[in-house]
């Protein structure tokens, strides 16, 4: 299969898209005549037209307001929030408005909206573009959330996200960002809410996401050579939760890992091991351990954020740990 | 058209507009903004008799807004509105049964009870939502108009709000959005003199919010919103206007709440002067005192009228009385589309 | 005691500190002239002046970015941002910002500010004015988030709020809001960081906050009356959480439940349920029970909103669960 | 002063200012817009050669707006910028040490390595923070402005921000804000044609963004930002209006972003004429020529001062590789205050 970068893998998944269906339509900072701040929707303008694909004003509550108003009449818009921290400007359009429309009208109002978003974390870019916010996503009923971790996943998830009829956020890596792999070309979905074993394993289960992915199964291998088998979780999707495969794999393996970039308290990892300590407590043989962020906002300097997030040796240590090796 | 102000250093669509109404629609007007006072009338009393939960915002004295502006738009149309937007709904032509039965709670109601007073949505008539969130509904409302032109519609949209709600980012961020892009939308800014407790002296320096449409290089123009043929005319120009690709269009009308913000307010904060000064201006008044005036029609015609409204709010209410409430297991359906 | 409402407590603590510091002033929407738009600042504009107490546009970022300005330049601003689902307008100044300059700046700026904000969860106020979003700030590094449970914690925590050098969140139950019971008069504080046995008891822990802790009160006293002895634990702060607290009770009754108004998933409950599962797993006797609202928007509908917020009796359930009774 | 445009419908401070400077002052701007020019541009290459991490906005080619700004403000008196701050952090006073060894992320740097390039904040200089956040300052000046009104303490606050900036929200209710309680604060625009990649017509659709002014009844201006002592002249007498408790003022400067968005950015979307015109409008060139014209001083007295630049700036470089980094332990100091 040829190889893409994640990137091309989103640019081609937008094509095929906008291609697909006229209602389809992009907008955000950047995305028409530069073809996206990285590149993602390079070529986009000139196939589909100024109509379809809008470089906006540094706006990011009209950029999700855009999408609300142009799905309830009639359109499948695709917007852009260009990082994650900026989603804070745009909170409530996401959050009173997107998410709650369909619960709130009874069903009559529909909003198949995908709001592409970047997680900086792990570039040196400083507090206000890093932050791993997907929690917050995720505590907010009527949104889904999905977050790839391969070239493959991005096309794959966000086919499935313009084609759902609900608001789906989709967040990239931006450490991702130039990452190669093979890709399928063409039709190619990947069911939102499902979760993919990305390793298998026996000893103990490492639940991840996104860029956390490639640090999981790093540490994985390392374990391997140790005779230590770790099975790697990728949710892909993280709301909804594949609540099914985590109880699968902790039934498998008694020990669980949750490793996320995320500050560890209240983040995702937080609802993960809650469930496994609401619905399967008689599973665990040790106790949950989360790898995740210190609670500090993300730092700057170089070595203070090599501290900051968590490493493949943070995992291969909380596995050891587990099986008090 | 009564232009009580303009948008500085704006081009404003002035021009004498063909303000002559026939009476069958003079007629139609009056029965609009009779429905949207009766409606809200005995809404309030519901309220008061613990038959509607939590609150009501009542846009009474407000009616002539309602009805002038969707007097100018075609059913297919689209209209955005806010916590105060029984009156934008009945103008647009909602069916009083089923708004009555949301305001209620019910099953049957326009939400099927869950949304409540500030959420009713029908897309069948090209309502697409009220709000809880003040300015909430301006970036949608430009995105509806976004879609309009995209997809050549044909439609136009109309984003109703009020003087409070002028000072959220959001208005901000979509009116420099909608005039970059000339989308047919109109803003119909619906000054009623108070957000909440506060005069609009309290919260904006300018005295005119149409003013405002000149940061957007768009025309804005305040009009009486008391004087229901006004805001027709400034409507109906501005709509053409949109509607031939010119833009939107920034329409502030000049009007009062008389009741409180919420049903239940004291109002302390108003004075017994201004209420007073308003309440020569009742909207309704002016519309039924021109129509019977001197060469006008008979007193009796708009008692008829009046007497199909109240029969048809009565109808209304006993619909939305009758109507079951939600069943409690029903908590999770509709938090995401077909589900 | 002398009561008070739980209102007249907080007017009382507004009172008292702008009395205290001539630093400490408010803005809001409808806080000035018109006394709060629920009369918590009835008073303050002719006892403290037009400067200290003003009323301000509907402009929520505005209004947060008063307050993180205002602090830089030497004032120690309260603001009221009027109900959390609100707060979603104000997520950049109070996220990106507020919680951040401290941090960013290496210590530099500091940010002593308040910000008041009502929960109208339980009264039919339906999905954009009833939400518990308080996970969210407790995701957030930098903020403090406290709820008080009665009259005497709302005037304790929140002088506390304004004496702290860092942005405090303080969240107002409005259905707790009339409630009335013994108020200390003058100086009275309440440590921010300290939860607090309401009830003892050796059979179950619940963990609650803010309205549900009445809650959590009546089921605990029912329980009672056939031999159950439940601890109520009211978090009062829950950011930073009092872990000491939690992780004593559970070590002493080995069965926890939580419970709040907020959905479940993504909710403080697992955050309290991870902690567990993480530092004192052996300690539970039984699984963890979240005792939440179901993943959907706040319905309007009183049947509806009626099935959605936990009630005493759900609590007194899942202890019974629990305990295998 | 270059008048360039002015705030519709505005009243604004276009009288006559006392635009003579000293030759002193002038050299003095010239000292500081020639440091502003010399420090980014070796800070570009420390970005090149991998000495800084992650990446730059540089501000070179409006280094005018930055000086001239500055040189009206008292020492008191207080900044808040963004991400392209740089230059307002020198006018303003930041040490250049302090200053570079944050943008290595030193351990002894402004915000002690945690912030960086776009986080700069030094409140001894009265420089109450960059920002990351496209707007995200302009609602905290006007705070920082509210307290100083409030307690009379007789300062002033500049609030930097970029023309893509104007169009998000929060700049609306900040300048509503701001105008309505007369706050004493300077709105800088400083328009470098560009946001990001995006022209300025692509992303606003009036000219002169000062025209906004007249949508809180503010006066505004548009000067040539490329002018020290047109900005200086606008802004100095902006100044005294609001020491004086004249209220705000919005100053649009108009300059041009000579460097890409972010260092390294290729720059595709800007044409070989516009960087030629510009070109012409060089600053800094501007200012040489007119000090060292006819009747003016000798090339050699600013070759000098050239001098003191160069070894100041490469002391600075040296503070800065020389410092130590953060400890990677401590990444939990200072989440909180004291802490
Ligand atoms: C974002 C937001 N802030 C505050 C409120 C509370 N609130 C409800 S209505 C209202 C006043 C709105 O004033 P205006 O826009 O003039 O509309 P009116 O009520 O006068 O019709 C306020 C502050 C809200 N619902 N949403
Ligand atoms: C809220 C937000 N949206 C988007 C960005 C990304 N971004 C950084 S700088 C910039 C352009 C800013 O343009 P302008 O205000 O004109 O300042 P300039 O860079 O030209 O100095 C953008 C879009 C951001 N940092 N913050
Ligand atoms: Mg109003
Ligand atoms: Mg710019």
């Amino acid at each position: 299969m040829r190889e893409l970068k994640y990137w091309q893998a989103v640019n081609e998944a937008l094509f095929e898209e906008m291609a697909r269906d006229d209602r389809v339509c992009l907008a955000g900072e950047d995305v028409a005549e530069p073809g996206g701040p990285f590149g993602a929707s390079r070529g986009l303008l000139d196939k589909f037209g100024p109509w379809r694909v809008k470089d906006t004003p540094i706006s990011e509550a009209a950029i999700a307001g855009l999408a609300v108003g142009a799905a309830l009449a009639g359109m499948r818009p695709v917007v852009e929030i260009m990082f994650l921290d900026f989603m804070c400007l745009a909170m409530d359009q996401v959050v009173n408005q997107a998410a709650k429309a369909c619960y709130m009208s009874g069903g009559r109002l529909q909003l198949p909206i995908t709001i592409r978003t970047l997680c900086g974390a792990g570039r040196n870019n400083g507090p206000q573009h890093s932050q791993s916010l997907e929690a917050w996503l995720c505590h907010v009923p009527g949104l889904k959330v999905v977050w790839p971790s391969t070239p493959a996943d991005a096309k794959g998830l966000l086919k499935s996200a313009v084609r759902d009829e609900n608001p789906v956020v989709v967040i990239d890596s931006l450490s991702l960002w130039t990452s190669k792999s093979p890709v399928p070309e063409g039709e190619f979905t990947i069911p939102i809410g499902k979760a993919e074993v990305k390793r298998p394993g026996s000893d103990a289960t490492v639940v991840a996401v996104g860029s956390m992915v490639p640090r999981a199964l790093a540490a994985a291998q390392r374990l391997a050579a140790e005779g230590i088998q770790v099975e790697v979780l990728d949710l892909r999707t993280l709301s909804p939760l594949d609540r099914e495969a985590i109880l699968a794999s902790v039934a498998k393996t008694h020990r669980l890992v949750i490793a996320h970039d995320a500050v560890k308290p209240f983040g995702f990892g937080a609802e993960i091991a809650a469930m496994i300590a609401e619905e399967a407590l008689e599973e665990l043989d040790a106790r949950v351990k989360r790898v995740a962020a210190p609670y500090a906002p993300v730092p700057f300097s170089p070595p203070l954020e090599g501290a900051y997030y968590p490493q493949a040796s943070q995992i291969e240590a909380a596995v050891k740990m587990l099986l008090g090796a | 058209m009564t232009k009580m102000g303009e948008g500085q250093g704006t081009s404003s669509t002035g021009s004498a507009p063909p303000g002559q109404l026939s009476r069958q629609r003079l007629l139609h007007l009056y029965r609009v903004m009779a429905t949207i006072r009766r409606f809200e009338e005995v809404a309030c009393q519901l309220l008061v008799d613990g038959k509607i939960p939590a609150t009501l915002h009542a846009s009474i004295g407000q009616e002539a807004v309602a009805a002038g502006v969707c007097e100018a738009l075609e059913p297919a149309d689209l209209i955005v509105t806010n916590h105060r937007g029984h009156g934008h709904c009945i103008a647009k032509g909602v069916d009083l049964k089923a708004m009555m039965a949301e305001l209620m709670g019910k099953a049957s109601g326009t939400n099927r009870g869950r949304g409540g007073s500030m959420h009713i949505a029908d897309p069948a008539q090209g309502i697409l939502g009220a709000n809880g969130i003040v300015g909430g509904g301006i970036p949608i409302a430009v995105g509806a108009a976004y879609a309009c032109r995209a997809r050549e519609s044909g439609q136009i949209v109309v984003c109703f709000f009020g003087d409070g709600a002028a000072n959220e980012g959001g208005c901000h961020e979509a009116m420099n959005l909608a005039s970059l892009w000339e989308l047919p939308i109109l803003f119909v800014c619906e000054n009623n003199q108070y957000a909440e407790m506060t005069p609009q002296r309290v919260h904006t320096r300018v005295k005119d919010l149409s003013v405002r449409a000149g940061a957007y290089d768009m025309p804005g123009a305040s009009v009486d919103g008391n004087d229901v043929v006004a805001v027709y005319a400034a409507v109906e120009a501005a709509v053409r206007r949109a509607r031939a690709g010119g833009g939107p269009m920034l329409i502030e009308c000049k009007t009062f709440r008389v009741r409180g913000h919420f049903e239940g307010d004291p109002q302390r904060y108003k004075t017994a002067e201004e209420v007073a000064r308003w309440k020569e201006k009742d909207p309704l008044t002016l519309l039924k005192t021109s129509l019977t005036g001197p060469g006008g029609i008979p007193a009796g015609e708009l008692e008829a009228i009046q007497q199909e409204i109240e029969s048809a709010v009565r109808e209304a209410v006993a619909f939305a009385e009758a109507a079951p409430l939600p069943s409690p297991d029903e908590v999770l359906t509709h938090v995401y589309a077909g589900a």
